[in-house]
């Protein structure tokens, strides 16, 4: 009797010191991982000189902050326009990514057809490619499309956004994502709606969509990110200041003529750019901890 | 597996017999055009260059006032951001048949874009009657830059030209009675005694005397004070060479010697901030970033807001007298109609103008092109150091100090074959620094940019 | 609704090109309105058969009848059937109700007629109270009513079920076995329902059929199965504790066991064959033709289970099933006669009942 | 029915992907594998001089820095794939153990995937700084002399520590993002189970959570191996164009940067021909690792 108390002592004062272990674990990863971003911030309030002072300064009292560094750097390019554009091109290809997606993705979990591994394996492949190798391809491409407009007809907006997103309304990684994802879900399911008449369509959307809930999120962020840090091609195919995105300003309005970079301002519009993307991540974040229940289904 | 292959073998199958591609030899040269007038349609160009906010609104300003000139041309300026995106994307445009109508670049830019033939050769424009331009007006060394391609054909026009200087922190010198000229260059061999003085870490000393902002320039132009080999147009590598070795050798003394050093010296890719905190009392670097030089109230290093001097680059005693000079020039793109030409080449003459030069100089820190942009009254004034715009001091004293090397002015030949002159000069660059950390001895250095470049 | 199963047949290839025969030249009619147990150990192919039956899987042959309507073509959707899974299968992100009313969506059942039928539906199974949780805050009990009122809620001409109860506890599975019997008496649907559990599949169905190994054994009332196995395996595979199984043989229509006589028979005589006797066969009987040497006693209650060594084979040993007020301790000898009802022979061979 | 071959169906669901990728990926991708074998082609004029088999590809593999690329990708891959990996199942596991403070470990965790490259690049110039660098700081405690990690002259070893340092740190937030919503959807009850039956942690963690985590194991496994065979921006993000601290340069340099630096000039003969050379040699490395992953995988996956 004594000795099952103090088993009972002992392991309580083991799961203790676990929980302890774990969250200073947890917090020594999150310190670890924070740096570059506390340097990110620090950096956009340093003032020029506090900038370049060795040893770096750590912490920088409030009262030297320079927040105007926050004014200069909205000034320095038109980043409402930025803005703008892409939260319109990161709609468009995000949706497009998802029903595309979706749909493959479908098709390598759930239906059965001749050479579905080895077309799955095609894709993976064509991921190996440096990306760098497509642009050169695709910027031709989407020239001859006509939407980079011609020698005597400038771009329209409309050109603009269809040469910026649709190249990107689909990702071989997000299918293969999603696939995994689908993978997991027991056929009992799709027997169960099967007999209810239900089409596969409809499976796909009621069913499938709704428990792969978290994968999707996931990708919206992923994607919208993408967009968001998207540099090279939509500098390759906008041929208009307006129609540009956020990232080509930050690269262009930093870009001094000497190569000397005014880091300070430019991690000002970092952050700035980096806000929208940090609130859509705070707003969706709960559907991807929220997980799915899979009790009375089993996988 | 098989099937993918099969695949992929069909495919470009396909791609072949589709002829998107053609064997060499189809291609023919485009006469060049010169209109006897300005055609009265609307007519549209547009323009490619690199200036951020600050700069292409005074671009913006000077197309306007053209614009104003000549109503029937709508000039739409672009910014690509940077050199190399705005080459890659020329690149990419010439490949799709979707140029712009001008752009600046440099003369290795251009010298791939020949390769396509997409460039047009001016030299009917300037000595066109009605259109053209005192070519000997502008300066001598930027018309031979701009003339070197095959058959000494001007395949662009100056436009923002910049050259080093050499920035020195006035306050110790003061303490030593040196005085430096603001237009004499002082000589390597000058340098050395004044280090014997100045390097060390006292009160009044820096860790080295001077900083070499860009080690491939220093490479490069010194190698030809040294009246030593680099490269030809042909673009064959030719630092082998015994002038060039010495120079290397030499630069490694001063280097051991610490009266030269290079950014990576403390992991910088500039020198200012370090000419600024005073680990180094003399900077070398481009015209256009004397800003970063200038030390503001408060500043934080060993000699606080120091006073600072600007001279032209050192030379060597008994050399040949060089000076880099960089920054684009400006080209017309042949995918364009004899109109849009005409407008372009009217574009360039008004950004080249006299007025125009001078002007655009003063506000950016870039070099006036033509001579008599130099001599304008305007740019006179803003040189006259007896009346220094406080505003402008640095600005001025830096003009003065680039107006006095015009004569020393040299470039290195642009190419673009497998190995372009970019990729030479960025080896230069890093064979240097390599001699400065110690990691290779000159002779390994010459042997690995050589095995780098040619293979 | 009757249901009939001509020649099934379901054969499964591998990726290496070997077959497997899952369900093998199947015959059966399911009277209408009847509830019918499938019943077999794990791998017969009952699950196999449902699946056709729902229209998931194809036949490989045969021919599978609603009424006079062949529906071996028919797509799942078409045929009218509703299907309880052995896990539920709800859908995890919809409530109780929303889980109810999907199938009525497919067939464009108006919202407000859908919703009414769901609860009706819902408090037929006794779950009415629930709509609106979600399947993760159920019991297993729970979501069990919960896929029963989905499959039911379209008002099916079938019902299947694919072993509703494997997952459910003792209690739980006792409970809920009375309630499918509850729901289909007063739906009056027909029923099929798979389990490899003897004793729910002979208290619950109006009919059972024994499957192995893809063929179908034997089909009839619970009861007449057992009590007339028409072959080894049904006779095997119905019973607890299990039906006691010898070696033996008959000679002049005498059945001989341990060397007694221990019943006569029309049965031609045979070298060896199966003698089976159900526990419950032996009677005490002084002047019994079996003296057997007991080895173990348990009584519960009004029964008291003997443990007797096998004769012939020491290692074996089978147990006997008597009246308590016998009153017998081990290391007994004790003499028995057989019940004539209680007793089957098998041929060795085909496993055919004897006689 | 159910195991009929949807061959009408599927290409139908596959179709909104399959056109778009039909011309913005494999288009390219074989395009490239045509550009390949032509000889001088100039991408400007859209011409080339006849056909070579392997010209390209010997001129890419005849490249002083070949040798040191693939020992460099090599590294890389071999090194900070199973790293990151372990490390961000480590963290995911421990995160998802805990209740409170759970979202907020979660956000600060997906931090550096919206943080600045080139704030992430000073950060680490700051972390490997050999006078004041955090590294040096904290071995200065056990009193180890500074170490010049990415400095001048910095060794090659010193130098792909640090790389792989940055590389490892900036793959992590991804992969405990992924990592994170597995777990979420791994019933609880097999960790009840597992706690009835008292399994010690680390047999909860061997036995029921890599396996039930399997398909995002494998899916991130095979990702970031083809993305670690790609790595160049790390490279560029930490030593700049040069590729190597000063005074070394290209001692960092990868297979990719081969690809990079040819399509540097794009405008001069061939230089796309041998981008598409090097590009394929990787490929076909990539491909043939990837293909053993999967093969391998089929047997340990659990779906």
């Amino acid at each position: 009797m004594e000795n099952s108390i103090k088993i009972d002592k002992v392991s309580r004062r083991n799961k203790i010191i676990a929980k302890v272990f774990v969250y200073f674990f947890l917090v020594l990863f999150a310190v670890i991982i924070l740096i570059p971003f506390y340097w990110m911030v620090l950096t956009s309030v340093k003032s020029m000189q506090d900038l370049t002072v060795t040893p770096p300064i750590l912490f920088l009292p409030f009262d030297r902050w320079r927040l105007d560094n926050f004014q200069s750097a909205l000034n320095a390019a038109p980043y409402l326009i930025f803005m703008r554009n892409t939260v319109i091109v990161s709609f468009l290809s995000t949706v497009g990514t998802i029903f595309t997606t979706i749909f493959a993705a479908f098709a390598f979990s759930r239906l059965n057809f001749k050479g579905r591994d080895t077309l799955f394996m095609i894709l993976l492949s064509s991921m190996m490619i440096p990306g760098e190798m497509f642009v050169i391809t695709n910027f031709i491409t989407v020239s001859d499309l006509g939407w980079l407009g011609s020698n005597n007809v400038s771009q329209t907006y409309g050109d603009a956004l269809k040469a910026l997103s649709l190249p990107f309304m689909t990702s071989i990684f997000y299918i293969f994502f999603l696939r995994q994802t689908f993978r997991q879900i027991p056929n009992e399911l799709y027997y169960a709606a099967k007999v209810d008449g239900t089409s596969d369509f409809k499976y796909l959307w009621r069913i499938m969509v709704p428990i792969a809930k978290p994968t999707i999120i996931t990708i919206i962020i992923l994607n919208a990110m993408g967009t968001w840090n998207a540099y090279i091609w939509p500098n390759l195919v906008t041929d208009n200041v307006n129609f540009r995105l956020v990232t080509n300003g930050l690269r262009t309005a930093y870009n001094q003529l000497s190569g000397q970079v005014i880091y300070n301002e430019q991690m000002a519009a970092a952050l700035i750019v980096t806000l929208p993307l940090l609130i859509v991540f705070f707003l969706l974040k709960k559907y991807i901890m929220r997980g799915v229940s899979r009790s009375g289904i089993k996988g | 597996m098989k099937k993918l292959l099969v695949f992929m073998l069909s495919l470009s199958l396909v791609l072949t017999l589709s002829g998107c591609y053609s064997k060499t030899g189809e291609t023919e040269t485009e006469g060049v055009v010169v209109l006897a007038e300005l055609p009265d349609e609307e007519i549209n160009i547009t323009f490619w260059h690199i200036y951020g906010q600050g700069k292409s609104e005074l671009l913006d300003a000077l197309i306007a006032e053209f614009e104003e000139m000549y109503p029937n041309i709508t000039v739409e300026s672009i910014s690509q951001g940077s050199y190399t995106d705005l080459k890659s994307k020329a690149i990419s445009s010439i490949s799709a048949g979707n140029t712009p109508d001008l752009l600046v670049g440099y003369p290795d830019h251009f010298a791939e874009y020949l390769n396509g033939n997409a460039i047009i050769p001016l030299d009917l424009f300037i000595n066109d009657e009605t259109w053209g331009v005192d070519l000997t007006d502008f300066i001598d060394s930027y018309v031979e830059e701009n003339s070197q391609y095959e058959g000494g054909v001007m395949y662009s026009m100056p436009y923002s030209k910049s050259t080093e200087m050499m920035v020195y922190n006035k306050t110790v010198f003061d303490h030593y009675g040196i005085t430096l000229s603001n237009t004499e260059p002082v000589t390597w061999e000058e340098l050395e005694t004044y280090a014997t003085q100045i390097v060390g870490d006292g009160e009044f000393q820096c860790d080295y005397l001077v900083n070499y902002d860009s080690s491939a320039n220093l490479f490069i132009n010194a190698s030809r004070q040294w009246d030593g080999q680099y490269t030809n147009t042909a673009g064959e590598v030719l630092v082998d060479d015994a002038n060039t070795v010495s120079m290397l050798n030499y630069m490694s003394g001063l280097f051991d010697s610490k009266t030269l050093a290079l950014p990576i010296a403390w992991d910088e890719s500039y020198g200012s901030a370090n000419f600024l905190k005073g680990d180094v009392c003399m900077t070398i670097g481009s015209t256009a970033g004397i800003a970063y030089n200038i030390p503001l109230p408060g500043n934080v290093g060993k000699f606080g807001q120091f006073e600072v001097g600007i001279a032209p680059i050192p030379q060597k005693e008994g050399g040949v007298n060089s000076v880099m000079q960089q920054g684009p020039n400006i080209a017309i793109m042949s995918d364009t109609t004899d109109a849009e030409r005409l407008a372009s080449w009217l574009l360039i003459k008004h950004l080249t103008s006299a007025e125009a030069t001078a002007q655009w100089a003063i506000d950016t820190g870039y070099l006036p092109v033509r001579y008599s942009g130099y001599e304008s009254a305007e740019y006179q004034a803003f040189l006259d150091t007896a009346n220094y715009d406080p505003d402008w001091k640095y600005q001025s004293m830096t003009a003065n100090a680039a107006y006095a090397q015009v004569d020393f002015f040299q470039y290195d030949p642009a190419f673009a074959n497998r190995v372009t002159s970019s990729d030479v000069r960025d080896e230069a660059g890093l064979a240097l620094e390599a001699i400065f950390a110690k990691t290779k001895t000159v002779q390994e250095a010459i042997a690995n940019m050589i095995a780098q470049l040619v293979w | 609704m009757e249901i009939k199963l001509q020649n099934l047949t379901k054969v499964f290839q591998a990726k290496d090109k070997t077959e497997t025969i899952a369900v093998n030249s199947l015959d059966i009619t399911i009277p209408a309105g009847k509830l019918i147990g499938l019943l077999g150990p794990s791998g017969c192919g009952k699950s196999t058969t449902l699946y056709m039956i729902a229209g998931l899987l194809k036949p490989t042959e045969g021919k599978i009848f609603f009424g006079d309507e062949d529906v071996t073509e028919k797509a799942p959707e078409d045929r009218g059937i509703g299907l309880v899974f052995q896990n539920y299968a709800l859908y995890p992100h919809m409530t109780v109700r929303q889980n109810i009313m999907f199938p009525l969506e497919n067939l464009k059942v108006p919202k407000a007629e859908a919703m009414v039928r769901a609860q009706e539906m819902a408090d037929l199974v006794g779950i009415g109270e629930l709509m609106d949780r979600k399947p993760k805050q159920l019991s297993g009990g729970q979501q069990q009513r919960v896929a029963i009122a989905r499959a039911l809620v379209k008002k099916p001409r079938v019902l299947l079920l694919d072993e509703p109860l494997s997952n459910l506890d003792a209690r739980l599975r006792l409970q809920t076995r009375e309630e499918i019997k509850r729901i289909q008496r007063e739906t009056g649907i027909t029923t099929i329902f798979v389990t490899h559990d003897q004793e729910e599949a002979m208290s619950i169905s109006d009919e059972i059929v024994l499957m192995e190994v893809g063929f179908k054994r034997q089909v009839g009332i619970p009861q007449d199965v057992y009590d007339m196995p028409e072959n080894l395996f049904s006779a095997k595979f119905l019973g607890t504790p299990p039906i006691n199984l010898f070696e033996g043989s008959i000679k002049e229509g005498k059945v001989t066991l341990f060397g007694g006589v221990i019943e006569k028979t029309k049965a031609k005589d045979i070298e060896s064959c199966w003698i089976g006797i159900r526990p419950e066969g032996f009677l005490v009987d002084k002047e019994g033709p079996l003296e057997l040497h007991i080895d173990m006693v348990e009584t519960i209650g009004r029964d008291t289970s003997l443990v007797i060594k096998d004769e012939k084979n020491n290692t074996r040993s089978f147990r006997v099933i008597v009246d308590s007020s016998n009153r017998i301790l081990p290391g007994d000898k004790v003499k028995f006669s057989v019940k004539p009802s209680k007793l089957f022979l098998f041929d060795k061979v085909t496993g055919e009942k004897l006689g | 029915m159910l195991e009929e071959k949807n061959n009408l169906k599927a290409w139908l669901y596959l179709s909104p992907a399959l056109v778009l990728l039909a011309v913005f990926t494999f288009y390219p991708l074989f395009n490239a594998f045509y550009l390949v074998f032509l000889k001088d082609f100039n991408y400007l004029l859209r011409e080339f001089d006849g056909y070579t088999l392997l010209g390209n590809f010997s001129y890419v593999v005849r490249n002083p820095n070949f040798k040191q690329a693939m020992i460099n990708t090599f590294f890389i891959v071999f090194v900070s794939v199973p790293v990151s990996v372990m490390i961000a199942l480590f963290v995911s596991v421990a995160l998802n153990s805990i209740k409170k403070l759970q979202g907020f470990f979660q956000t600060i965790y997906f931090l550096p995937y919206v943080t600045n490259a080139i704030a992430v690049g000073m950060a680490f110039a700051f972390i490997f700084h050999q006078d004041y660098g955090l590294i040096n700081t904290f071995l200065g405690w056990f009193n180890v002399n500074p170490i010049n990690w990415v400095g001048t002259g910095a060794s090659w070893g010193n130098a792909m520590f640090s790389l792989l340092v940055y590389t490892i740190w900036g793959g992590l937030a991804f992969k405990i993002m992924i990592f994170l919503s597995g777990l979420q959807s791994i019933d609880k009850q097999y960790y009840d189970a597992a706690r009835v039956d008292s399994t010690p942690r680390r047999r909860v963690f061997t036995k029921i959570t890599v396996p039930l985590l399997s398909p995002m194991i494998l899916y991130i496994v095979i990702t970031s191996f083809i993305g670690a065979f790609k790595a160049y921006a790390t490279v560029v993000g930490m030593f700049g164009v040069g590729l190597g601290p000063a005074g070394n340069p290209k001692s960092m340099i990868t297979m990719v940067a081969l690809v990079y630096d040819a399509l540097e000039h794009t405008g001069s003969i061939g230089a796309i021909s041998e981008a598409a050379a090097a590009s394929i040699i990787l490929f076909s490395i990539t491909l043939l690792f990837t293909i053993i992953q999967m093969w391998v995988s089929k047997k340990r996956v659990h779906y």
